[in-house]
């Protein structure tokens, strides 16, 4: 029976059965077995293949530092069998083979592993004929689970959090510290990645109940603290800056923002390196020691113990107090003193071989399992000890990712054989293994000194001096490592790395950390080196003649373990505008385009016609009658002050100081290289007070780089963004006039409202900001109102405008009519390089004014040459083959002279009509240029003057 | 399986010699010295010895090779850039590409897979035609397509990328690819060794020595080295270079992160681009998904990782490839990039006699790595720009000439 | 011609939803309830509608003598508020910009006062939603990054942040037990907030509800 | 996250704010060279140190001046313009 009766203070609930599939088959385990422990609970002790040579792989850490056991759970890829908790009727495949994983057809690859050294692949497959093939071949091969495309978008809801003392890890140190802290008065966070807290003091007990009932006294304290929350099946994923944790607690993300932060995250316990130490049933001895305690499983009938360390002992001890047979204890140390754990092993009669090691483990049937340890001195005859399991205790390795991470200097301490915090980042406290305290009483303290500084950096209480005694044995081997003519020891068992490789690497001149680990791939895996890295780096430093410390480690970057996109992704805000006619615009059926965050009707659908028919009809319409569209968009700014009318002189390059009240005028914003950057219209209310706009895309920088600019010049003036607190329509055509007129009393002849004038008024009984604009060419009025009564003026204007056959247009009528009109659109005609002369605002451009952004550079380019020019061009009223699209390029004489910036059908003017960037020598007018489309024909045209469109205009004056 | 395994397996020790040698001083003299191990450093180095027969080249590496922005960023190789200087110049970095891994007997993974630069609005539909037409004009392999043809390339993906950003078309350059970005670092390195150029490893440069307007020396951590010509080739750290010599460029360094997600069996073939989404993704030939997006907001000379990075380019994942919930983010990671405000590299001669400058990397640097090696070593072998370089000139910005590469580069790596 | 009454800027989200309105002639429309389960929503997570409350700015150097000038107290320090006599409050934004939300006689007074030197009027059209229940810190944790513990500690204190990605306003009315959140923002993000906080809020028990529901 | 301390909205996420950039005194248009102009707009020197920097906490559109180690990310002071002292 593989399940052991039950164990004090088991995680598994045995009066609740779990059934579930693995392979096809179909097991049952208990709530609170995770997948690998029920299986192995069910017998079961293959659970993986090895990524590279398809070897049968079991348990090993039991601990997510490994990838051995992964499976495909559904639709989910890659789910870790060690740590992931058994759910009903999970139906589990493991990922990677071809065949299944009882008989893999991949595990041939073992057999080639000779064709196969470190980096084979570079030096082969690289024909260019058939590389393609190889790749192909490569790809299925590598990658672990699938990808479903059914599975939905996921969205999680992330949350923000905040904490005086954030304790990462809630084994011996961290319960302490989490105590001490809050007993100091801070707000306490304590994180732990498995389901319960207490670490190994769980399950590292030596046959000695009192280290689980110290334990849990701890955590009954902490579990009573009314300013400890404590957080199981949670990591921190990684330290960001300013104390920054990003805490994966089951399906959410936690953003933990700490004052203090404790590293408590312990060790990880390191493999050691021998033949076929990969065999299932080979497991390093914190991993049995889980299986024991917490899943009440035998993890093997009869042991042999490799150790280096007390640790070891316990292990032994653990094994043989649940009726493992421990056939021997193999200690790596020639000579150590005999500590009491040891001399407990030996009351027990079990042999203890000192200053051996493991050559080789023998595989049983198919390398499906351990049939024996040959262990020998190096001085007499080898020899092997019969046995179906094999527990490793060498040695730790820190749980440094998120020190690292911190930005801690870390320092190898010979006496331990570890890597130690050197200098800690202010803030940043570490306690436990991870700070190279091992023993458990030692631990404690180190967690109540941790806790105690932790609380004081936040503000709570003072630091308590502690001192923490000397570890009295190094718990970790230099070199548990052992090579072998034969190979296959492995040092990353995620890639399937020997120790053979290292050398190669090495061999080849990839010898300081970072290019072994580029080029081997070491640590690259899955689990991100948590087993491999620290036996890379011995093995390194002993092939370069260095010491640890001088071969340094490799930087390590968050995640700490991987982290789900849906819960990185969160919700996924994507924050949007409307203008206040929103629904008016929908129930005329608009269809929407996004102009960035805005949403804009792009046209209005009609019955029986087509997008572009809608479109035409829509300018149609504005010609003929009357037109309105929503230009609530636009950026509303307004200027306050003495010296409002100097800011706009600075910042626009036309005249603004003698721009009379009443009226307004055209406005052009040039960035500190003359390069065009936006426009609007600029009106003046008062002597003092300006209202205007810029372009949709604009307004928000616009205001914020006025702002700054207004900051630092210091005028006597202020900016005040309106963008949102007006509504804006623009009501164009022949006809609005009389139309607007039956809503406000305000004189709307030509002599009282003249063109670009600017009135302020009442319109349907709102409050009201009128500007005569001829943006589209026609007599007609924007109309700016409150925003909360935008739907009132539109519905005002609608009514009023039934009997004058008024309609709405969209964002491309109004495209078309600007272009029969000549008017450019910023970032459409004009791209990141366009200066004023380009697009021919000569006419706009003061450069006799004092100064204004880009004067200065725009006097050198006028000097320049001219290297292109905007020009207006048509095509033939008869051309009816394929027209030219905006950015397809001029050619002239074989090369490219210019592109179309803009083109459409004119129904006005019966014929297209376009604007294009052409070099100088092509601009005048009735040139004829050839437009090369996209299947290379050229269709020419001819260049127009501009306007296309009433070039007088006339619409703009009173018909005489 | 290839015959060149065989020898693996038939001899008795590794058969393979070192890649690169270790020296161990520095020659007091080099007729070359180059600043910076990554690809393009290597590269010059590479093809001074193969097309001008200069030998006598030190490469100077204040770390390990390839360990900066060519061992960080994620690998895409292009050319559908939007200049004429651009189209030209990257074009012939691609051609390149195609032989290099014979070139080097060492596979350097280069897969084409075709990449798409989505549009997600008539605006950037617009810069799409307008990077079609030119590249086409220079015979650059580049259309716009419509969501259908996306569609049909990329099955599984959500055109209406989450409701909010809906897939109008795309610029298809099927010339795109991906390569193993370390093996270029050490098949230029390989390659430059064996013509005698030598390799220097943790060798800092601390000073330049100038006298009368001309280099004549180069003060480094492990000594001091006379030389005429020095070509500075450091990407994220060329602002720190500059300062050496007190020359003034347009240069700011901004933090550009990447991600890998945990390897998967391969379902994603091309490269996808979209600038709206700031998303750029490929799938390794390990499986994982390479994943990038824009330039890190503020200027910042380190690689710190930040979480708003993941989270954000998570969102955008999702939003196109919806199904991908389940999948895990396995490491993040950053490069600094050396921006220019044109958005074009900064090539060639500066005022300071026999100081060549290869800068302005931002994010479009490795796939310019062969043509850029072979124009640098050109431009300093004869002293003169080599003609694919003279848009990209430093005295471009003094003269208002920019490159104007914008359009093309933002988020299209 | 009598001048229309004017709309939330979350009017047409709202009409799908709202079972009763007020109807005064004084203020714009405003939903008095939802539905039946206001109350429960109120007590776990409710969001409502205060759009419709009478308001107005002003910012510049003079905009605190011109305000006093009109009686009004005025907060002492950067960013933080008070409660006016006769109803409503005024808000300090930064150093020298206000937000006065009050009764129509009031605002209506101040929008009409003609303008000082250094007095640069503010046409406010904000979404405005006040946020109460048990449960309310959740959906602030959810959608803001700030720790608004600072609030309990310091009532008269308010916050210029960004909630799920709108620049707002917030402040804490109510006692430190049964707090009720206030937040202002741009109205053209009206919509998108009110969907994006009433969403959380279903998810977490509670939703839209009426003023009448509101503590 | 980065904290950026507003010397108005107090210490904040580094999200909340918008960066403008080095702040670089400008040369006089009208007696400058137009060498000297064109580094004015274009040119620098980029190395890393202690840099004064326009930032702009945009839920109140208070623009501050911040001076920062470029290579560290440490802002060492915060102010408006006006109360450098």
């Amino acid at each position: 029976m593989i399940r052991l009766p039950p164990v004090p203070g088991e995680w598994i609930d045995r009066s609740t059965v779990v059934p579930f599939t693995f392979e096809g088959k179909t097991y049952q385990g208990y709530a609170g077995d995770t997948i690998s422990s029920a299986l192995l609970g069910a017998g079961e002790k293959v659970l993986g293949r090895s990524f590279k040579y398809h070897r049968a792989r079991g348990v090993l850490s039991l601990a997510n530092h490994d990838v051995n056991a992964v499976c495909q759970w559904g639709d989910r890829p890659n789910v870790r069998a060690d740590v992931t908790q058994l759910q009903a009727n999970m139906n589990l495949t493991a990922v990677n083979t071809f065949g299944g994983l009882d008989s893999d057809k991949a595990r041939i690859l073992g057999t080639f592993a000779r064709f196969m050294p470190v980096g084979f692949y570079y030096k082969a497959f690289h024909s260019k004929l058939l590389f393609p093939l190889w790749e192909r071949m490569f790809r299925g091969m590598t990658g672990l689970g699938k990808v479903s495309f059914d599975t939905p978008h996921i969205r999680t809801p992330k949350r923000y959090d905040f904490c005086d003392v954030l304790v990462i890890g809630a084994g011996a140190s961290g319960l302490v510290a989490a105590l001490t802290a809050a007993e100091q008065g801070a707000e306490v966070t304590l994180i732990d990645e498995n389901n319960r807290a207490g670490g190994s003091g769980g399950y590292a007990l030596g046959a000695e109940a009192s280290r689980m009932e110290q334990m849990t006294e701890q955590l009954n304290k902490v579990l009573a603290h009314p300013r400890i929350r404590l957080l199981t099946n949670t990591y921190a994923a990684g330290y960001y800056t300013d104390h920054w944790i990003a805490l994966v607690c089951s399906d959410v993300l936690i953003k933990m923002r700490a004052k203090s932060v404790v590293v408590a995250t312990g060790g990880y316990e390191q493999p050691a390196v021998f033949r076929n130490n990969d065999l299932p049933g080979i497991m390093l001895a914190s991993a049995a020691q889980r299986l024991l305690y917490r899943y009440a499983v035998r993890p093997m009938q009869r042991a042999v113990v490799l150790t280096a360390n007390q640790d070891g002992y316990r292990a032994a001890l653990d094994l043989s107090a649940q009726g493992v047979e421990v056939v021997a204890v193999v200690d790596l140390r020639p000579d150590h003193l005999d500590g009491e754990p040891e001399q407990r092993v030996i009351a027990l009669g079990i042999r203890v071989l000192s200053g051996y090691r493991i050559i080789e483990a023998l595989p049983g049937a198919k390398g499906k399992s351990v049939a024996g340890a040959r262990v020998g001195n190096g001085k007499s005859e080898s020899e092997t000890l019969p046995c179906d399991g094999i527990v490793m205790s060498v040695g730790w390795a820190p749980a440094a990712n998120l020190l690292y991470q911190a930005g801690t200097r870390m320092r190898y301490t010979q006496s331990l054989e570890q890597f130690v915090p050197d200098i800690l980042p202010p803030g940043v406290f570490a306690c436990g293994r991870v700070n190279g305290v091992h023993t458990l009483s030692a631990r404690r303290l180190d967690g109540q000194r941790a806790g105690s500084a932790a609380a004081a950096h936040a503000g709570f209480g003072d630091i308590r001096e502690i001192v923490i005694p000397a570890e009295t044995e190094c718990p970790t081997h230099p070199w548990p490592i052992v090579a072998h003519p034969q190979g296959k020891n492995f040092v990353d068992f995620d890639e399937d790395l020997q120790l053979k490789d290292f050398e190669n690497a090495v061999q080849e001149g990839f010898d300081n950390i970072e290019l072994l680990k580029r080029f081997s791939t070491v640590g690259m895996g899955p689990s991100q080196g948590k087993h491999s890295n620290m036996n890379a780096l011995r093995i390194l430093a002993k092939l370069t003649g260095k010491e640890p410390q001088e071969v340094g480690t490799t930087t390590s970057r968050p995640f700490f373990h991987p982290v789900p996109m849906s819960l990185l992704g969160g919700r996924g805000f994507s924050p949007e505008r409307r203008t206040p006619m929103h629904s008016r615009h929908t129930a005329f059926g608009a269809e929407w385009m996004m102009a960035g965050v805005w949403q804009r009707p792009e046209y209005y659908r009609r019955a029986g016609k087509d997008r572009l028919q809608c479109i035409q009809d829509e300018a149609v319409a504005v010609r003929q009658n009357v037109g309105l569209i929503d230009v609530g968009t636009l950026g509303k700014l307004e200027v306050i002050g003495p010296q409002a009318a100097e800011l706009l002189e600075r910042v626009y390059i036309s005249n603004y100081a003698n721009l009379k009240v009443g009226m307004t005028r055209y406005a052009v914003m040039c960035d500190e290289s003359g390069v065009v950057v936006d426009d609007g219209v600029v009106g003046r209310l008062a002597e003092d007070h300006f209202y205007f706009t810029t372009t949709t895309s604009g307004a928000a920088t616009i205001y914020r780089e006025l702002s700054r600019l207004n900051t630092m010049w210091q005028l006597d003036c202020g900016i005040v963004n309106h963008t949102g607190s007006f509504a804006a329509v623009n009501l164009a055509g022949p006809q609005s006039r009389a139309l607007l007129s039956r809503l406000t009393p305000l004189d709307l002849s030509a002599a009282a409202f003249p063109y670009l004038a600017l009135r302020e008024g009442v319109v349907a009984g709102i409050p009201a900001r009128l500007m005569r604009v001829g943006f589209v060419g026609e007599w007609g009025y924007e109309i700016h109102v409150p925003a909360n009564q935008g739907c009132a003026i539109w519905d005002a204007l609608i009514a009023a405008g039934k009997e004058f056959d008024l309609r709405p247009f969209g964002v491309e009528a109004q495209r078309l009519l600007r272009l029969e009109k000549g008017h450019i659109i910023i970032g459409q005609d004009t791209d990141g390089l366009t200066n004023p002369f380009d697009v021919g605002l000569e006419w706009a451009l003061k450069m006799n004014k004092p100064f204004f952004i880009g004067q200065r550079s725009l006097r050198v380019i006028d000097r320049q040459t001219r290297k292109q020019k905007l020009v207006g061009f048509i095509l033939d009223a008869q051309f009816n083959s394929s027209v030219p699209q905006e950015c397809h390029l001029v050619i002239d004489r074989g090369e490219i002279a210019g592109r179309v910036t803009s083109i459409a059908w004119s129904a006005t003017l019966g014929c297209h009509i376009g604007l294009a960037f052409v070099r100088p020598e092509l601009a005048e007018a009735n040139t004829t240029i050839n437009i090369r489309l996209t299947d290379r024909t050229t269709v020419s045209a001819k260049i127009a003057r501009t306007p296309f469109y009433d070039p007088d205009n006339l619409k703009q004056k009173e018909p005489a | 399986m290839p015959w060149r395994l065989l020898r693996f397996a038939t001899a008795k020790k590794h058969p393979e010699p070192r890649m690169f040698t270790t020296h161990s001083t520095l020659k007091p003299t080099y007729d070359v010295v180059v600043i910076g191990g990554g690809g393009h450093g290597l590269a010059a180095a590479y093809y001074l010895g193969r097309d001008h027969g200069i030998t006598n080249v030190a490469v100077l590496e204040k770390g390990y090779i390839g360990g900066g922005n060519t061992g960080r960023n994620t690998t895409i190789i292009r050319s559908n850039y939007l200049t004429p200087e651009g189209v030209k110049f990257y074009d012939e970095s691609v051609n390149l590409w195609k032989d290099l891994s014979q070139e080097f007997d060492l596979n350097l993974f280069y897969a084409n897979r075709g990449h798409f630069t989505l549009a997600h609005s008539d605006s950037a539909l617009r810069t799409m035609r307008w990077r079609a037409e030119v590249n086409k004009h220079y015979g650059v392999d580049s259309e716009v397509v419509g969501p259908d043809f996306v569609k049909k390339s990329v099955p599984m993906i959500d055109l209406s990328c989450g409701g909010h950003a809906p897939i109008l078309g795309a610029l298809y350059h099927a010339p795109g690819s991906v390569a193993r970005h370390d093996a270029v670092a050490w098949g230029y390195g390989r390659g430059a060794d064996q013509r005698g150029a030598e390799i220097h490893q943790q060798t800092e440069v601390l000073s330049i020595d100038i006298k009368g307007g001309k280099v004549c020396g180069v003060q480094t951590s492990r000594g001091y080295i006379a030389t005429n010509k020095v070509l500075c080739a450091v990407a994220g750290f060329t602002p720190r270079i500059l300062d050496m010599v007190d020359l003034k460029t347009p240069i700011y360094i901004h933090p550009l992160q990447a991600m890998v997600s945990e390897p998967l069996k391969p379902w994603l073939d091309p490269i996808l681009v979209s600038g709206s989404l700031h998303i750029y993704v490929s799938q390794s030939a390990r499986g994982e998904l390479v994943m990038g997006a824009s330039l890190d907001p503020y200027e910042l000379h380190s690689t710190r990782s930040t979480l708003d990075f993941t989270e954000g380019l998570s969102a955008h994942m999702l939003d196109m490839f919806p199904f991908l919930s389940h999948v895990k983010v396995m490491r993040q990671w950053a490069g600094m990039a050396d921006m220019t405000p044109d958005f074009a590299p900064v090539m060639g001669k500066t005022p300071i006699e026999g100081f060549y400058l290869d800068a302005g990397w931002g994010t479009w640097g490795f796939k310019a790595t062969p043509v850029s090696g072979k124009t640098m070593a050109h431009t300093v072998a004869t002293d003169k720009p080599h003609p694919l370089i003279h848009g990209f000139s430093l005295d471009r910005f003094r003269n208002y000439s920019l490159t104007g590469e914008k359009g093309a580069a933002s988020v299209g790596h | 011609m009598k001048s229309p009454s004017p709309l939330s800027p979350i009017h047409d989200v709202l009409l799908a939803k709202a079972s009763a309105w007020s109807d005064s002639d004084s203020l714009p429309p405003s939903v008095r309830k939802f539905d039946a389960r206001d109350p429960q929503k109120a007590t776990l997570l409710g969001v409502a509608d205060l759009s419709h409350l009478p308001r107005t700015g002003a910012k510049g150097a003079g905009a605190a003598g011109w305000l006093a000038d009109l009686g009004l107290p005025l907060p002492s320090r950067p960013n933080s508020w008070l409660a006016l006599p006769d109803g409503g409050l005024i808000s300090r934004l930064g150093r020298t910009e206000y937000l006065i939300e009050s009764n129509p006689t009031l605002v209506a007074q101040i929008m009409q006062t003609p303008r000082s030197p250094g007095v640069y009027p503010v046409l406010r059209q904000d979404a405005a939603f006040a946020l109460c229940g048990s449960r309310v810190n959740e959906l602030l944790l959810q959608t803001c990054n700030v720790d608004f513990r600072c609030l309990a500690a310091d009532p008269e204190q308010l916050v210029l942040t960004s909630m799920a990605g709108v620049s707002i306003l917030v402040l804490a009315t109510g006692d430190k037990i049964h707090p009720v959140f206030r937040l202002w923002c741009d109205g053209t993000y009206g919509p998108y907030l009110w969907e994006t906080l009433t969403g959380i809020a279903e998810e977490l028990g509670g939703g839209g509800i009426g003023l009448d529901a509101l503590p | 996250m980065k904290i950026m301390t507003c010397p108005i909205n107090g210490p904040r996420p580094v999200s909340e704010f918008f960066y403008w950039g080095e702040i670089r005194p400008m040369p006089d248009p009208d007696t400058c060279s137009d060498d000297v102009w064109a580094d004015y707009v274009f040119n620098r020197n980029g190395a890393p140190g202690v840099k004064k920097e326009w930032w702009c906490h945009i839920a109140s559109n208070t623009w501050f001046v911040a001076e920062r180690d470029t290579a560290k990310d440490w802002v060492l002071r915060t102010y408006l313009i006006g109360d450098e002292s």
